[in-house]
């Protein structure tokens, strides 16, 4: 049976393989890509309008802000959900294994930790601070905060991590990001602009309207990457405890 | 590179203008070519060594020279002139050495105190003189 | 020159990388392929460089290889880890049955 | 041209290693293979030019995903090696 | 005193990685290293009773130590690179596990030690216990040239001076 499976995978891949051919050449200005008049319209346009270097991310804070605010919930929704189901499985059946084993922090390794997490740290607010010049962004940056914490916990345990970053506060700074965001786009919206409408926030900041637009797309990067951080480090606290917040990995 | 040159016109236009000073970028090129026959030392010795213990010696101290050499032959042929700048983009790569520095015998140490926990790891002569034979 | 130099040392460390993934196809203990991880988790730093130098924007690049450097090691402690936990908690639980079998 | 060459060995690994990933009793080897996986799919996106998502690629491959995964596999029970 | 310190070193780490002058990326940068010595500046210097002069001076030794490993781990490369290459080494290497014990104390030290040990030819820490550490090493020669202790005085040197004069 397993070999005669083999058989449909080895037919779809052959078509597969066939209409590759058809493609256009990577990277050809024919291309359907290359000659929609979207992507030449924000190439030709992001400097001017924005005057954020990275189109991507010009792109993805500004022109679809809307899109990436709610994917931004998802990503809090998606933490919720692990918390809510862990926290009721853990009430449910308690314990499988009845020992909690408190291994003993290998010095190499918490001292390599000890050098490193500050650098990690620093590194992910230069991540978030230059989404605009070069790639990276709130999602990235927030990303690599949170791999500081969970290297925290894997090198001690993960009641030292939980100690700087205790799991209350964590749910607080993940919806603390989402609130930053929306509060954006709530006050530009009250300022007179649609929802999102960075511009009209020239009104009370002291620069222009281009600027603004600059300014508060960062405002919103700082948004992303606080939920991003919270929501992976509460991810792994609780995936590796069955959401008992003890032992564990 | 032709297509390149079509979508991305900055970025074809860095790629012909491609400066750099002569005798440096020599240099880089010898530290480069001298981390390449070290990392061959390690492909070798992952694939000849007979067991786990051995082959970590072989992966454990190649990757981290290589990665050095390589990186530094890198950071000078790619340094245009003595701006503020280019000295920077230096410091930048010299940094990332820095780190592998710390992090390479650390991640080392990791794997193997954990095989060595692990039981089904076997570590006498014996064993390994019969591996040998095999 | 510049480009000619990068495309040989790309293309001489996409070869050595064979063996790499010949131990992790082969590998006889899972370590082994840890092992082939761990070289193959740093060389991609080097040829992120290097393919940021054959566009010419290495400034943009290494920030990749920094993450690369700092981040690495993290797979190779989480193995450490895991082990370390799995055999001492096995280990309790013998000495436990041990203890059960004598009452 | 030389991007052409990479393109190719750089499918021609991720091909070999997505094959070892399926063939591989352990979850926790298959997991740690896996991080092979999306550091040669890094590789292809910066090679691509789209840094960006070879950016997302790079600090979620090395820094997230194996850990969770690895914590996962602790709350279950190992069953073979290799 | 030593928050101040970790804020210095930490805007030396910005500049390298931004390298931007202007005045609103510094300010983020001033911004962002506020924050993280809030979050983490105990990570950095565990041990806090010694004074400026004596860290500026543990710094600067350590700094003249680098060369030295450095030199150290290209022989260790050319040695694996014999065995690796040569039948002659092949045959000679018998691998085992030595085991001994450390006059260093302090945590910091003995990491810098770990951590040159298994820099050097052809050998791997690969527990340590307290004051003992067991070393992986690939030959009776290696062996030797561990027990003789070279490392760990010059790392004595740096780190620790008055443990050296009293052995």
């Amino acid at each position: 049976m397993k070999n005669l499976s083999l058989i449909p995978v080895l037919i779809v891949g052959a078509l597969l393989v066939y209409a590759a051919q058809d493609f256009p050449e990577w990277g050809s200005p024919n291309s359907p890509a290359s000659q929609s008049p979207v992507s030449s319209h924000f190439i030709a346009n992001t400097g001017v309008d924005t005057e954020v270097p990275n189109m991507v991310t010009a792109v993805l804070a500004d022109y679809r802000g809307f899109d990436t605010m709610f994917e931004t919930v998802v990503v809090f929704i998606a933490g919720m959900a692990v918390l809510a189901i862990l926290k009721k499985s853990g009430k449910k059946n308690p314990r499988k294994r009845e020992f909690e084993v408190d291994a003993e922090p290998d010095l190499i390794v918490t001292n390599t930790v000890r050098l490193l997490v500050p650098v990690i740290q620093i590194f992910s607010f230069y991540v978030l601070a230059h989404g605009h010049v070069s790639p990276g962004g709130g999602f990235q940056g927030g990303v690599v905060m949170g791999a500081s914490f969970i290297l925290i916990a894997l090198s001690w345990d993960l009641d030292t991590a939980l100690a700087r970053f205790p799991l209350d506060r964590c749910t607080v700074v993940a919806g603390l990001g989402i609130i930053l965001y929306a509060g954006i786009g709530l006050l530009s919206m009250f300022l007179g602009g649609e929802f999102l409408d960075y511009a009209e926030l020239a009104n009370i900041l002291p620069v222009s309207r281009e600027m603004a637009r600059y300014h508060a797309m960062l405002g919103v990067e700082i948004g992303v990457g606080l939920t991003v951080t919270a929501i992976m480090f509460s991810l792994y606290a609780n995936l590796s405890t069955e959401g008992r917040l003890k032992g564990g990995l | 590179m032709i297509h390149v040159q079509a979508v991305l016109p900055v970025v074809a236009e860095a790629v012909d203008k491609g400066g750099g000073i002569f005798p440096l970028q020599l240099i880089g090129f010898a530290l480069g070519v001298l981390g390449l026959v070290f990392f061959l030392g390690t492909a070798v010795g992952m694939i000849r060594f007979p067991d786990f213990y051995t082959r970590m010696h072989a992966a454990g101290k190649g990757d981290t020279l290589s990665t050095m050499l390589m990186l530094a032959g890198f950071a000078l042929v790619t340094m245009e002139d003595f701006s503020l700048g280019s000295w920077l983009l230096v410091v930048k790569i010299m940094a990332i050495v820095l780190f592998l520095y710390i992090t390479c015998p650390t991640s080392t140490h990791a794997l193997m105190r954990a095989a060595f926990e692990d039981d089904e790891m076997p570590l006498e002569e014996k064993d390994l003189a019969k591996r040998k034979k095999k | 020159m510049i480009d000619w130099f990068s495309i040989v040392m790309g293309t001489a460390l996409f070869l050595m990388m064979i063996p790499m993934v010949y131990r992790i196809w082969v590998g006889p203990t899972p370590f082994d392929r840890m092992l082939a991880v761990n070289v193959i988790g740093t060389k991609t730093a080097v040829l992120l460089v290097i393919i940021g130098t054959l566009f010419g924007r290495v400034d943009m690049f290494v920030d990749f290889a920094i993450a690369y450097a700092l981040l690495n090691f993290v797979s190779a402690i989480v193995v450490s880890r895991y082990l370390n936990r799995t055999v001492s908690l096995r280990d309790m639980e013998e000495k436990e049955k041990a203890k059960e079998v004598e009452a | 041209m030389g991007l052409e060459i990479f393109n190719t060995f750089i499918l021609l690994l991720l091909v070999v290693v997505a094959l070892v990933a399926l063939r591989v009793r352990d979850l926790l080897t298959a997991s740690v293979v896996f991080g092979v996986y999306s550091f040669l799919m890094c590789l292809l996106w910066a090679e691509m030019g789209a840094v960006d998502v070879a950016f997302t690629e790079a600090t979620v491959g090395a820094g997230i995903s194996t850990v969770v995964m690895i914590a996962t596999i602790f709350n279950l029970k190992r069953k073979s090696s290799d | 005193m030593y928050p101040i310190i970790v804020f210095i070193l930490l805007f030396l780490n910005w500049i390298v990685f931004s390298g931007k002058f202007d005045v609103f990326h510094l300010g983020l940068g001033i911004v962002s290293c506020v924050v993280v010595t809030w979050l983490s500046h105990d990570l950095l210097f565990h041990d806090r009773k010694k004074g400026l002069i004596a860290r500026t001076r543990e710094a600067w030794r350590f700094i003249c130590y680098i060369p030295w490993i450095t030199w150290e781990v290209v022989l260790a490369n050319v040695h694996v690179f014999k065995l690796a290459m040569t039948r002659k080494g092949y045959v000679e290497m018998v691998p085992r596990v030595v085991t001994f014990k450390t006059i260093l104390k302090t945590d910091f030290a003995k990491f810098v030690l770990a951590n040159s040990i298994t820099l050097t030819p052809g050998t791997i820490t690969m527990l340590i216990r307290g004051d003992t550490f067991h070393i992986h090493v690939m030959s009776q020669f290696l062996e030797d040239d561990l027990l003789s202790g070279l490392i760990e005085q010059k790392v004595a040197e740096v780190f620790e001076p008055g443990v050296v004069n009293a052995v």
